[in-house]
């Protein structure tokens, strides 16, 4: 009863006060990383392992000016509401000076106005959403601390272009194509611009978009909706649950080519997920890749990370795994030269890093940012903060923006396109006449 | 007024004084859990009013706090409307669609109710991504809705203001012969009825008022995040939050749900250094489990027993 | 049927599955009058109650209060017209105490005065005095007292409402005979008063001299009505409910 | 069109099946199992872990998936519901609270990427413009045959009989002799039974995911609240449902 409680209120009052009190209290001593993302997904591990490894080679040549960095990490889990309250635990509860993200668009996009409030220097390293890049043209002063260490969805349609236009279209002969795409930022944005430019550019045509929500487990339906369209191919994207829908399509034996962009397929663990049901499909894939021939450079970081953490999942490292460790080594070189986080110092000198990485001779990879103002030839606009991405061949203004890698039905892997990359050929899967 | 309502006010006014002197003396980290915990009590004062006391209980409540949440950011986002002005509108919406659709329910009795309120969570979450996605965002939601203020400060005093006017008017409310009537029903809906009330009434009075809350609570939420997604909202772990902090509080009470609240996301936050992830309900849950299961009561008063033995065992030794 | 009835059953019928609980009843009580009913387990006389008071609804036939059809009415509107009972379980509010428990019985069905009217703490106790509950039970939860004075809490609640005609289910059950008097002594008062009772009890010897009249059932039906001592020397009353010796 | 039309008839058992779990608790138990969802899950988790991590033969694996479920659903009844016996909405909340930790332990263990199960029989069949896997073709006459074997267990079995007797009358059953004590027990381990086979049948055309729980728990809440006090075979009427559910929304353009 209420009476019994309330006769009782006024030690409790005392109770509460102390309870509030009992509060955790910041240090500001040293530099301190905070790592923002989800920590159960392969994709989040592999950047939050990324850039582990960088700060253990930046502590072990000295720390940042004499003292050691120190590392915390806040997990998102994939939610927005959450990964609200994990920047804010970032920036107001460890105080960080740097913040780096291995967030997905979603999430980023929840963060992104708290970033502005606190104005600490972050670098994605997953989001690749234009959205963002156009809020930093649109309002430099206050998203001028956001950096974007992956080519955005642009970058990645453009190249999607030109596979189509000189595999699916000159060598496959198809000219018709339906989409399939799940209901996220990521979706939408990436639908938009293979609509937009994939049938003016290549020659095919969009018979038909369907949109399917991300936590569908039966396929059967969609596929069945999509090969009733009579389109020669599927176009996928899909960048949440991705095993699902491949291992459906192999599952279900669907009769129609299936490429696009299936995120799950770019690590790795994707063969042991699906359990083997997941070969004949292609993706586009951010470099560095499965399949991908790496740089020397790269391959010893990718031999520091199996030796620390060869036992668990993901036991290779995904694209944004490469990107956290060289942008926690251009952050912090920034860092050197503009003497600290500052957050109107330090944009400064990041615009200026450019990693080259070389393999026989020739650039193989390249850490770069796009400048404010700088136009990107083909198309036409800038992409302030974006990492410089190379969308024309021959590519030696960079690297790729992209790849296209295809698992073949017994679960090799190789990248196929562009043909300066390629190590395989385009393949459809066994089922398709 | 009588004399205890004298002596709980001074304690009201002691935990408003120690409240709002609180920024003086913590961080801002700890600033931000406390505005979450004020929002959960606001949600939990909220479940508590109908569920805690008539014994009805609501899985429904997302879905209340969604309908104010969704109103305002819509309103605010796509039609720029002030602030000022989509607030009260959405809290108004709530009340009314709210009790519209949950009226059919409220006629139910007992497990029937729980299990049609937790259908009307499921709907909402399939009615938002399918019904207007252009408004409502679809399954991604919408972000980059206005906030009313910023800083960890402001916020602060924002949610806190918000959430002690709310407990107040509550405990008001609740001393009334109304809140008598209400816990009555939690006791025995027929003997009520047998008193000559229509327990209808005081369950859609009950209702009504919570919706109330949840959709005052939903839209200033909204304006706090600045984001929104059905995901996020109609979920088993929100539902969860809400119910955990009026029980393991202690339920039909005032100071119950918003002490759970504050005990839950303090302890959630705590929790966050040494387990990161979702790996954290683990030991919420457990929490929460143990405590229901041995003190139904709740925390309140598992502590004032705790309180009084020791009181008694150091007399005896004195 | 009088116009002078305070209660009237016309042709009642209520089956439960293929039971039948009441079969085309028909009696009336009058003004002041008090009204036994007997009969064995399962007779239908708690039915009559529920039927009286709406927790059951009839499946024909008409319940008139005052000449008035109740029938519609929901339960509460038939105790704001005048009409109340007891539990043969009494049913108090556990976690609410004795005072608390009669305040749910006085509040008024409106919700503003609910809310901005307090409880009327001396009509409690006039009402607990009444009752013959003891000073020191007033702020004791109803699990701490005796059966005897959970049935007078149980007649408080329900004066509480300000009935005129009360139906008072198995209130001698489980009593010791101090207490049997104590609320026979208070049954006689309201009737003086003018109240209306229809009374059930199976404590034949207690329930006489409360009664004006009475009626026997038998299977959802009247096998005799009458005086106290016809219905008990009716031979259908000796077979059915006194057994054949 | 007429793939919804077959796929549609041949879930409704399994759909129907998972929904029969949900109510029989609620016929016989009086109470809403809201943990039922966390049955299904861990059903699936159980194959996937035996089965497809450590190679385990598949039919030991089911039956391996029966025990445990039966072993975790009678402890759950010993600690949980029949301490709380009589307050169904304690029960209730801590079946909800239950979910949660089983959803949160569920992560820990195999983090909360989904896992894709091997289908038993792999192969399709196809029908005009369908495809029919063998694999669904399998779960549906596994559980049209689980399906037939309740209604008889219900209908001729003595256990049966007395578990129908005191979903319409717990006291009535009392009288009979029947202890509704154990009659309870036995169909809180039964429906774990249930759920697990279920969820065996379920996670090969499904990948085991840990998010699951909550919409498990919010389908089987809906599926249960269609045919809920009395378990017969009207509970087909659930089947449809589920599948309209499941699939209508996403069919829908959310363009």
């Amino acid at each position: 009863m209420p009476n019994k409680i309330t006769k009782k209120l006024k030690r409790f009052a005392c109770l509460i006060a102390v309870t509030a009190f009992t509060a955790s209290s910041a240090y500001a001593d040293g530099v301190k990383v905070g790592f923002i993302g989800s920590l159960s997904s392969d994709a989040g591990l592999s950047a939050l392992r990324g850039a582990q490894i960088a700060i253990d080679e930046l502590n072990a040549a000295g720390g940042f000016n004499g003292e050691p960095i120190e590392y915390v990490k806040a997990d998102t889990r994939e939610d927005v509401t959450e990964g609200i309250k994990a920047y804010e635990y970032l920036a107001e509860s460890e105080e960080v000076d740097f913040i780096l993200s291995g967030s997905i668009d979603d999430v980023s996009l929840g963060w992104l106005p708290r970033m502005k409030e606190f104005r600490i220097p972050t670098l994605d390293t997953w989001t690749s959403y234009i959205g963002i890049i156009d809020m930093v043209i649109e309002d430099y002063e206050g998203m001028k601390t956001y950096f974007m260490n992956v080519a955005s969805d642009e970058a990645l349609a453009t190249l999607y272009v030109d596979f189509g236009r000189d595999i699916l279209a000159k060598k496959m002969g198809w000219d018709s194509v339906v989409i399939l795409h799940e209901d996220t930022a990521f979706g939408g944005a990436i639908n938009g611009l293979v609509s937009e430019l994939l049938a003016p550019e290549s020659g095919i045509e969009v018979l038909d978009t369907i949109v399917y929500d991300t936590a569908t487990v039966d396929f059967s339906p969609i596929f069945n909706r999509a090969v009733d369209t009579g389109a020669d191919f599927i176009y996928l994207i899909s960048s949440v649950n991705s095993q699902v829908v491949s291992s459906q399509y192999t599952k279900l034996q669907v009769p129609k080519a299936m490429t696009g962009v299936n995120v799950a397929a770019l690590g790795q663990e994707y063969w042991e997920d699906t359990g083997g049901e997941g070969g004949g499909i292609s993706t586009l894939s951010p470099v560095p890749s499965v399949g991908f021939a790496l740089d020397p450079a790269s391959q010893e970081f990718v031999n520091t990370y199996t030796a620390k953490y060869g036992d668990s999942r993901p036991r290779f490292p995904h694209f944004n795994g490469f990107n956290a460790y060289w942008g926690i080594k251009q952050a912090f070189a920034a860092a050197k030269d503009a003497g600290g986080f500052d957050p109107d110092a330090w944009p400064q000198e990041m615009l200026k890093q450019d990693i080259k990485l070389e393999k026989d001779g020739e650039i193989w990879l390249r850490y770069g940012f796009w400048q404010p103002g700088e136009v990107e030839e083909r198309t036409g606009r800038t992409y302030p903060h974006n990492i410089k991405f190379d969308i024309t061949p021959p590519y030696d203004n960079g690297a790729p923006s992209m790849v296209v890698i295809q698992w073949y039905e017994n679960g090799e892997t190789a990248v196929i396109y562009p043909p300066k990359y390629a190590t395989g050929e385009f393949a459809v899967p066994s089922w398709v006449k | 007024m009588t004399n205890p309502t004298k002596k709980y006010l001074l304690l009201w006014a002691i935990f408003i004084a120690v409240m709002l002197l609180l920024p003086e003396f913590v961080s801002k980290g700890t600033l931000r859990t406390i505005i979450f915990a004020n929002f959960l009590a606001i949600f939990a004062i909220s479940w508590d009013v109908l569920s805690g006391r008539t014994g009805y209980i609501s899985f429904g409540h997302p879905f209340l706090i969604g309908i104010g949440a969704y109103t305002s950011a819509i309103l605010s986002y796509r039609f720029d409307m002030p602030i000022e002005l989509s607030i009260p509108l959405a809290v108004l919406t709530t009340t009314i669609g709210g009790t519209l659709f949950f009226l059919p329910a409220l006629r139910l009795k007992g497990s029937y109710f729980a299990l049609v309120t937790l259908a009307f969570m499921e709907l909402m979450y399939q009615l938002v991504q399918v019904i207007r996605p252009d408004l409502t965002g679809g399954t991604r939601g919408m972000s980059g809705i206005e906030t009313i203020t910023r800083g960890a400060v402001n916020n602060y005093y924002l949610s806190f203001a918000l959430m002690v006017t709310i407990a107040i008017s509550m405990w008001l409310l609740m001393r009334t012969r109304f809140g008598s009537a209400l816990s009555a029903i939690g006791m025995n809906e027929e003997s009520v009825r047998g008193s000559g009330l229509s327990t209808t009434k005081l369950k859609l009075a009950a209702f009504m008022t919570s919706a109330f809350i949840a959709g005052l609570g939903g839209a200033f939420y909204v304006h706090y995040l600045g984001s929104i997604a059905p995901r996020a909202l109609f979920d088993i772990n929100f539902l969860f939050t809400i119910i955990v902090s009026a029980l393991i509080g202690g339920a039909a009470t005032i100071i119950g749900p918003m002490f759970g609240a504050l005990f839950l996301t303090i302890l959630l936050e705590a929790l966050r250094p040494i387990l990161p992830g979702v790996e954290r309900y683990l030991i919420y849950g457990s929490i929460a489990l143990i405590v229901y299961m041995f003190k139904p009561q709740g925390l309140v008063v598992l502590v004032l027993d705790t309180l009084d033995k020791l009181r008694s065992i150091i007399s005896s030794r004195s | 049927m009088s116009d002078n009835a305070h209660l009237q059953l016309d042709h009642v019928v209520k089956h439960f599955g293929g039971l039948t609980a009441t079969n085309d009843l028909s009696f009336d009580v009058k003004h002041g009058e008090s009204l036994g009913l007997i009969g064995p387990n399962g007779a239908g006389k708690t039915t009559i109650f529920n039927l009286i008071m709406g927790e059951y609804r009839q499946d024909s036939g008409d319940i008139l209060y005052q000449n008035q059809s109740i029938t519609k009415l929901p339960t509460h509107a038939r105790i704001l017209k005048g009409v109340t009972r007891t539990y043969q379980v009494p049913r108090p509010f556990s976690e609410m105490s004795v005072l608390e428990n009669i305040q749910i019985g006085l509040m008024p069905n409106q919700l503003r005065e609910m809310i901005f009217q307090g409880p009327d703490r001396q009509k409690e106790e006039e009402i607990a005095r009444n009752v013959g509950l003891s000073e020191q039970d007033f702020n004791r939860p109803p699990t701490e007292l005796s059966i005897g004075d959970l049935r007078k809490l149980e007649l408080a609640r329900a004066l509480a409402t300000n009935p005129s005609l009360m139906l008072l289910d198995e209130v001698f059950a489980g009593l010791t005979l101090a207490e049997i008097a104590q609320i026979a002594e208070l049954i006689n008062k309201k009737r003086q008063e003018g109240m209306t009772f229809i009374i059930i009890s199976h404590d034949l010897r207690s329930l006489e001299p409360l009664i004006d009249r009475a009626i026997a059932m038998s299977f959802g039906s009247i096998v005799a009505q009458g005086t106290f001592s016809e219905v008990i020397s009716d031979q259908h009353v000796q077979k059915t409910y006194l057994g054949d010796s | 069109m007429l793939q919804i039309l077959i796929q549609g008839l041949l879930l409704s058992g399994l759909y129907a099946l998972i929904a029969v779990g949900f109510t029989l608790i609620f016929s016989v138990g009086r109470v809403l199992n809201l943990a039922y969802g966390a049955y299904l899950v861990i059903g699936g988790y159980v194959y996937f872990y035996f089965a497809q991590s450590l190679g385990l033969p598949k039919p030991l694996v089911m039956a391996m998936a029966v025990v445990c479920g039966c072993l975790v659903g009678v402890l759950k009844y010993r600690l949980i519901v029949k301490p709380l016996k009589g307050n169904h909405v304690a029960v209730e909340i801590s079946t909800l609270i239950l979910a949660v930790v089983i959803q949160a332990g569920i992560v820990l263990l195999f983090k909360d990427s989904p896992k894709i199960l091997h289908p038993i029989v792999s192969g399709v069949w196809r029908v005009g413009g369908a495809t029919i896997t063998f694999n669904i073709l399998t779960a549906a006459v596994s559980s049209w045959l689980i399906f037939g074997g309740l209604y008889l267990f219900v209908r001729k079995t003595h256990t049966g009989r007395a578990m129908e007797a005191v979903s319409m009358d717990t006291k009535g059953a009392v009288i009979s002799g029947i202890r509704p004590d154990r009659i309870n027990l036995i169909t809180w381990g039964y429906i774990w039974r249930l759920g697990c086979n279920c969820r065996g049948i379920f996670c090969e055309l499904y990948p085991a995911f840990p998010g699951y729980v909550g919409c498990a728990v919010n389908h089987c809440g809906c599926g249960g609240y269609r045919g809920w006090y009395r378990f017969d075979l009207g509970y087909l009427a659930g089947g449809p449902y589920y599948w309209i559910h499941g699939n209508y929304f996403n069919l829908f353009d959310r363009r």
